[in-house]
């Protein structure tokens, strides 16, 4: 079973992004339990949500404590104290930025995960060029495609088309498209060298 | 627009009916064949206006309905001394739920009977003045707000009288009731606007709203009546003396009622749209003493010595609704234009003017 | 208990189940409905039912109409003559009049009586021939009236006058402007074509001998079972005034009865009329009538003590008559009087001042009272007299069995409806004294007083009637003072009667009943179920007419 | 045809095929999205019924009695401060026997108000007349809705489904939505036992004296012992519509042989028996018990289940304070007549605490050496609740004990236990 954690901040689609995560493993027939973390938060406050993929059912209603993958919708929360808690060792990570892990401060921390495991992705500007709004929920999830190959950008795209419709989806699907060679080509670096 | 009043020298404009009105110009409960909504054996005291009440309100409802209505009544006096278990003393299809959410039943009925596509049939919420301005008031004006197509009908005998007399929010100034102030300086409720649920319900601008009282057996009729013309929320407000609660003699039912309007103190007056559109003039206006002495909850005021003070806020009162919604007392030729034809409609002589 | 299978148990409730609960059993008291006597029925002189004539003809269709005026019939045959010449006591003694003005009871009933006339509706006699003859002596309004009953009583009767036309004092009495003389016809007419015998210019000279033995009689000449005598008073009374030989002086009796002559009396252009009665308002009024200029009333005492009733007084005032209170007339010239000026003593009676003045008056009218002709019971045994009248039992019977007497000639007050009455009572007891039986008077009811009335019920006079109604009272004609109603508003006048006492049907208990214990019967009485009647006494209250009364439960 | 759904979603899909005619509903955390989408379906023309914004769950509840006894299926949902702000009208509508469906989405009571899951709502209502299922998954929170129209029906008894809020509300999940014209196959037209018509007057609503209320109460519990057949009865039907469990009176879970049986309901079986599982590979006789019918309580069933355990945990997703668990003294009277193993009371998850497996796996070992307390709380900060109660020992106006334990916890009461 694949457990992802999301962070980010009330109004920036984290619920959606997991939620469309698990419709992308249900499209590929599999089981998948996506959850916001249960609270009264407000615009701007920030949030986590779930995303559980297995191949069997999920009986499990748990919160996620120990995922096998992060996804960083916003990286100005990186400093907060147990954001990265968890993480499973050979663990997943794909952070929301423009810069790298160094200039994030996070080189101490990702030192100890599999280097090609752990990508930043500049998902907002991807939005911004392909969507025209900061939502980097679809180019996460591209990105996390190409990261993890839990789901195929396929799947993906499948999901964003069934939620979304018209430009939205469009912008949406282009985005993710984007961020899924954009994060393979980051692999593909890192994995060479 | 105020009602056509039967212009009749003998029988009166008041009376019930009489054998020379054609029969449309009767009212309901003057018919052989009035429907008895509310059927004798119940058990209410000697003199109860509130049975009186129910059955004028019902009985025209089910006339304008041709008998397709559905009644929906909160707890209090008539629900108890009209269902006790083996017997109930309704003849028509009737629902009791609880105290405080009558109109929300109503609501429910009148909901289920759109969604069955019979909205032939009309939907009447009914309580008293404890179910309807003070623990129902949540639901009544929900009613009211959203809408629904309910007549709601207040029987106001102006206290908990099923409970023993407690004071509700439509006690008067100085009534005393149990739960008011027995003796000292100033006994009885307090003064103040109390809650005047017929302007709250007009606060709603819901299509239609009246008063009447038991005494005007016509204008409770006519308003009955014309209430069923509108679709919508509408609420009917009747003042029911209660012999027990107010210490009046069962047979001074309706005559307390009727000084209660002919001194100012009921304004009887009804509201489209949140306008008031018609008010009934007071025929022959009376002290308020007249109205206040016949009931032991006032005896206060009169002795051991009358308490001319107190008398003359309530006089004040009745003062200020009488200029409030016209019911300066008036000879009622002047608002009778239609004397002649409905003398004429009524005895098969020829019109009065031609001559 | 009922065990409701279909339904949820005790929950629900199969409707009108609580018929089950007779609360009679609460009740301490009962309503039960009672007839009380109107205060005008009460009232009138002539026994009339007028709350019920009212209840009829407030229906508005000649139908009704027609009812209303036999229930009139049945206690006065004269209902056009009353609407006329009656001096409404009913309405004085009216409970409406204390609520506004009285119910105009008189108008209605003329419109009865004259509408009867222009239908030409007839009596018939229910009743089967009885085979007794009755003679009455008189055919003024107590004696026609008496005859009038008698004959429906099955009785043959024959009428008996020395004068020339029958109507005594109603035709030689009644000034025509006050009653018309076709409508007094029309009235005796109608008697005497019920089979009554009419034989005028006919004296009785010997009454006995035209009774049977049986009734006294000596010689048995017509075999009459009995006799009513009623040849009324119109004898003037004359006083001793000084006076000139060429003074002119009349009496009024002989002024009234002159008018139905061919020549009407002269008397001149300013005339004096002495006395305070009802014949001396007519005396007046009849003078200025005749042309006079001047028509000058001369009475000893004040207005309030007058004898003539108010309204005459008023339409004498209206019509030009003066008046001189607290005056006599100490003697009498040629075209001039001298009166002396009276005051009231502390007891209330005139006394002579010594204050003289002249009176200008080309004659004088003696209008001071009239005495009966009792010539013809002068010398039947055991009939007696005091004041110039004669005397009567309760029974209207003379001391002589079987003769009977009434009107003017008996003491009682001198108007025709109570002639009238004292026809209707006698003919009820002369009817009993035949047969042999006690007279059935039926039993009076309680009078109904207005505090046991809800007049809030009874809506006022609209003002768009009253003017009309004001207009049709008022004096309008030289021919006729008082001018009639129209049908409407002779209706609208009915339906002011406020059924004192008696139901009308209102419906008011029946609706007013919280017990639903009031039922409706298909005549459109009602009666009380005393099964649920808890006894709380709404139906009392609020009968409009107090037709109910609350009555404690039986031991 | 399935479907990757959020459960209030779902839920509103079963509720909509149910073919509701009247569903009335004031907005409460975490029911809305169960309302919301029902709404948008009637106001799109998907669904015909009347819907009603009413001003209150007593007016919810209120306006269901009035369309029930009407002859209208009648549905409406709430949560925690609204079903007992309906509470007066929840009894009403059993006493009435009005054949209401009601949603819960479980969440705990104030003071100190919290918006988060526990079963504190819906077991104050347990005596209300209403049979109350609980759904361990969504996918059974929807099939319940569909079957709980067929019993309420059936026996004119209102019916509450009981789910988690948020850890099922909010969830989304795969799930097999049935087709409209199953349902309609399974759920005939609603035919009242007793309806309101003019064309045939009744009474209803009574005022029942001494002479024939305790006959009433005898009948409604003789009707809550139908119940326990006619639900084992339509979980039968709906298995063969619908071809999987789904609802009945109780689940039991590897039990056979168990030494040790977890009794619980709703959603917080699966993460048991995730930890059951596990503790099975290690060697543990180890079964679950899910109860999904609490009202009326399967004493029969469960005798049955448990009837070889030695060692029972109760785990109470409520407490009746100075009592203690709720289920635990059901469970216990049901198994009165038979050997009483013993019982083991674990309040767990209350006011949205998390209840994980690592959590539970603890506590069962606990229980399987004999270690666990007879009543505990698990996940209890122990060194908080001493620290107020010595304070509490010291002065007796120690202000309110929520206050009191948040600021030692110096954080707010949002994220993850």
């Amino acid at each position: 079973m694949l457990s992802v954690r999301f962070h980010g901040r009330g109004g920036q689609g984290v619920v959606t992004a997991a939620e469309l995560l698990a419709a992308a493993a249900f499209s590929e027939g599999r089981h998948a339990q996506a959850f916001p973390s249960f609270g009264s938060e407000r615009m701007g406050a920030p949030v986590m949500s779930f995303c559980r993929i297995d191949d069997r059912p999920i009986r499990t209603h748990e919160p996620v404590t120990e995922p096998d993958a992060l996804i960083v919708q916003d990286p100005t929360l990186l400093h907060q104290a147990d954001l990265l808690a968890g993480l499973t060792s050979g663990g997943y990570m794909l952070v929301n930025s423009t810069h790298g892990f160094g200039e994030l401060g996070l080189t101490e921390f990702v030192s100890e995960f599999r280097p090609e495991r752990l990508l930043v992705v500049p998902a907002s500007s991807l939005a911004m060029t392909h969507l025209g709004r900061p939502l980097p929920g679809a180019a996460m999830l591209g990105g996390f495609a190409a990261l993890t190959g839990a789901v195929g950008l396929d799947s993906v795209l499948t999901a964003l088309t069934e939620r979304f419709s018209g430009r939205v989806a469009d912008g949406n699907a282009a985005a993710a498209r984007a961020a899924f060679a954009y994060v393979l080509d980051e692999r593909k670096a890192l994995t060479d060298a | 627009m105020p009602q056509e009043r039967i212009k009749f020298y003998q029988i009166g404009s008041f009376a019930a009916g009489n054998r020379l009105l054609p029969a449309d110009l009767r009212s309901v409960q003057s018919l052989p064949e009035r429907s008895n909504a509310l059927t004798c054996g119940h058990r209410a005291c000697q003199g109860c206006g509130e049975a009186l009440g129910a059955r004028y309100a019902l009985d025209t409802v089910m006339r304008a309905t041709k008998g397709k209505m559905i009644a929906v009544n909160a707890t209090g006096c008539l629900e108890v001394f009209s269902t006790p278990f083996p017997e109930t003393s309704w003849q028509i299809a009737w629902l009791h739920s609880l105290f405080g959410n009558a109109p929300a039943v109503a609501t429910g009925v009148a909901a289920a009977l759109r969604a069955k596509g019979r909205t032939d049939i009309r939907v009447v919420g009914q309580g008293g003045d404890g179910g309807t301005v003070d623990i129902g008031m949540g639901c009544l004006s929900g009613m009211f707000e959203r809408n629904d197509d309910v007549l709601y009908v207040c029987y106001d005998n102006q206290a908990y009288m099923n409970t023993g007399v407690q004071r509700s929010g439509a006690t008067p100034p100085t009534a005393r009731t149990a739960t008011t102030q027995a003796v000292g300086d100033q006994p009885g409720n307090t003064f103040g606007q109390g809650k005047n649920v017929p302007l709250i319900a007009m606060a709603h601008q819901i299509p239609y709203v009246a008063t009447a009282t038991v005494a005007d057996l016509r204008d409770l009729e006519y308003k009955a009546a014309r209430a069923m013309d509108f679709h919508g929320a509408r609420y009917l407000h009747v003042l029911v003396p209660c012999p027990l609660g107010w210490g009046s003699s069962p047979a001074d039912t309706i005559r307390v009622a009727r000084l209660a309007t002919e001194s100012g103190l009921f304004p009887v007056f009804e509201a489209e749209d949140g306008e008031v559109v018609g008010a009934s003039p007071i025929r022959r206006q009376v002290p308020v003493t007249e109205y206040l002495r016949l009931q032991a909850r006032y005896a206060h005021l009169f002795r051991p010595v009358e308490r001319t003070e107190t008398i003359a806020r309530i006089q004040a009162i009745a003062d200020r609704n009488i200029s409030r919604f016209g019911l300066r007392a008036e000879s009622q030729n002047q608002q009778n234009p239609d004397f002649e034809r409905t003398l004429a409609s009524a005895s098969g002589v020829r019109d009065l003017t031609e001559g | 208990m009922t065990i409701m299978q279909s339904k949820p148990f005790a929950i629900t409730l199969d409707v009108g189940t609580s018929q089950a609960n007779k609360t009679g059993a609460w009740r301490t008291e009962r309503p039960v409905y009672q007839d009380l006597m109107p205060p005008c029925n009460h009232a009138c002189p002539a026994g009339e039912n007028i709350q019920q004539w009212l209840y009829h003809a407030e229906e508005g269709d000649p139908a009704s109409y027609e009812a209303a005026w036999r229930q009139i019939m049945a206690d006065n045959p004269f209902p056009a003559i009353m609407g006329r010449v009656c001096y409404r006591p009913c309405e004085t003694a009216c409970n409406r009049a204390q609520l506004d003005s009285a119910v105009g009871i008189n108008s209605v009933e003329r419109f009865l009586g004259d509408e009867a006339i222009r239908q030409g509706w007839q009596m018939s006699v229910a009743a089967a021939p009885t085979g007794k003859r009755v003679l009455v002596v008189g055919a003024g309004p107590s004696g026609l009236s008496a005859a009038y009953h008698l004959t429906r009583l099955g009785h043959s009767v024959t009428i008996r006058d020395a004068g020339a036309e029958p109507g005594g004092m109603m035709r030689y009495g009644i000034p025509k402007y006050r009653l018309p003389r076709d409508i007094l016809d029309a009235e005796i007419t109608r008697i005497v074509e019920m089979g009554v015998t009419l034989e005028l210019g006919t004296a009785v000279t010997d009454l006995l001998g035209s009774l049977k033995p049986s009734a006294g009689g000596t010689a048995d000449a017509d075999g009459f079972d009995a006799a009513f005598v009623a040849v009324g008073a119109h004898i003037g009374k004359r006083v001793y005034i000084p006076a000139g030989d060429s003074a002119r002086i009349l009496d009024a009796v002989s002024v009234l009865r002159g008018m139905e002559d061919a020549s009407p009396p002269m008397l001149g252009r300013r005339v004096a009329v002495y006395g305070g009665g009802n014949t001396a308002m007519d005396a007046a009024r009849t003078a200025r009538r005749l042309g006079a200029s001047e028509a000058v009333v001369v009475y000893r005492r004040t207005r309030e003590r007058m004898p003539a009733h108010d309204i005459e007084v008023t339409e004498a005032l209206d019509e030009g008559v003066t008046m001189r209170w607290l005056s006599t007339i100490a003697r009498v010239d040629e075209g001039e009087l001298l009166i002396e000026k009276m005051r009231l003593d502390d007891s209330g009676f005139p006394q002579p001042t010594g204050e003289f003045e002249t009176l200008e008056a080309d004659s004088l009218v003696l209008a001071l009272g009239q005495d009966a002709d009792l010539t013809v019971l002068a010398d039947v045994p055991g009939v007696t007299f005091a004041d110039h009248v004669v005397q009567v039992g309760p029974d209207l019977m003379t001391g002589h069995p079987g003769v009977f007497a009434g009107g003017d000639m008996v003491p009682a007050e001198r108007t025709v409806t109570v002639a009238i009455g004292h026809g209707k009572k006698a003919a009820r007891n002369i009817d009993a004294w035949i047969r042999g039986n006690a007279s059935t008077a039926p039993p009076r009811h309680q009078v109904a007083e207005y505090s046991s009335l809800n007049t809030w019920y009874y809506s006022d006079a609209p003002a768009t009637v009253r003017p009309e109604l004001e207009a049709a009272r008022r004096v309008t004609t030289f021919d006729e003072v008082v001018g009639s109603l129209s049908e409407s508003t002779a209706l609208f006048e009915a339906r002011r009667c406020m059924s004192c006492g008696n139901c009308f049907g209102c419906d008011n208990c029946y609706s007013a009943c919280p017990d639903n214990a009031v039922v409706k019967l298909a005549d459109g009485k009602y009666e009380i179920d005393l099964d649920y009647c808890k006894g709380c006494g709404i139906c009392a209250a609020e009968c409009p007419c107090g037709a109910i009364d609350m009555q404690p439960e039986p031991e | 045809m399935l479907r990757q759904l959020e459960g209030s979603r779902a839920v509103a899909e079963a509720v909509a095929m149910s073919r509701p005619e009247v569903i009335c509903a004031y907005p409460i955390t975490p029911q809305t999205h169960i309302v919301e989408a029902l709404s948008a379906k009637v106001k799109a023309g998907e669904l015909n019924a009347e819907f009603l914004n009413v001003e209150s769950e007593f007016a919810a509840m209120s306006v269901a009695i009035g369309a029930s006894a009407a002859g209208a299926r009648a549905y409406t949902a709430t949560a925690s401060q609204g079903l007992l702000f309906m509470c007066e009208a929840v009894y009403n509508a059993s006493g009435l026997g009005l054949p209401i469906v009601m949603t819960v989405a479980n969440r705990a009571i104030g003071a100190p108000i919290n918006i988060w899951n526990d079963h504190s709502d819906s077991m104050s209502q347990r005596d209300s007349g209403w049979i109350q299922l609980f759904a361990e998954t969504n996918q059974e929170a929807l099939d319940l809705h569909i079957q709980a129209f067929k019993i309420a029906e059936e026996l004119s008894t209102p019916v509450m489904v009981c789910m988690d809020g948020f850890l099922l509300t909010h969830a989304s999940e795969r799930m097999d939505i049935p087709e409209q014209r199953q349902v309609d196959a399974f759920l005939p037209p609603y035919a009242p036992r007793q309806v309101l018509d003019p064309a045939d007057p009744i009474s209803i609503g009574a005022m029942v004296g001494p002479e024939a209320f305790t006959e009433v109460r005898y009948l409604s519990q003789a009707r809550m012992l139908q119940a326990l057949d006619l639900i084992a009865a339509v979980m039968a039907g709906f298995r063969s519509w619908f071809g999987r469990d789904s609802g009945g009176l109780v689940r039991p879970y590897r039990t056979e042989d168990a030494d040790l049986i977890v009794v619980g309901l709703g959603s917080v079986l699966g993460t048991v028996k995730d930890a059951v599982d596990e503790l099975r590979d290690e060697g543990l006789r180890i079964g679950v018990l899910g109860i999904s019918t609490f009202r009326p309580f399967p004493a029969h069933a469960v005798r049955e289940a448990l009837a070889g355990a030695r060692r029972l945990v109760v785990i109470e997703r409520a407490i009746s304070p100075g009592s203690g668990g709720i289920v635990t003294g059901d469970v216990r009277t049901a198994l009165a007549a038979a050997h009483v193993p013993e019982i083991s009371t674990v309040v767990a998850g209350l006011g949205g605490r998390a209840v994980t497996k690592k959590s539970l796996r603890r506590m069962l070992r606990g229980a399987a050496d004999g270690a666990l307390e007879p009543m505990s709380f698990l996940h209890l900060d122990t060194g908080l609740v001493e620290h107020e109660l010595a304070r509490m020992r010291a002065t007796r106006r120690s202000g309110p004990v929520a206050e009191n334990l948040l600021r030692d916890l110096g954080v707010t009461a949002s994220g993850i236990g």
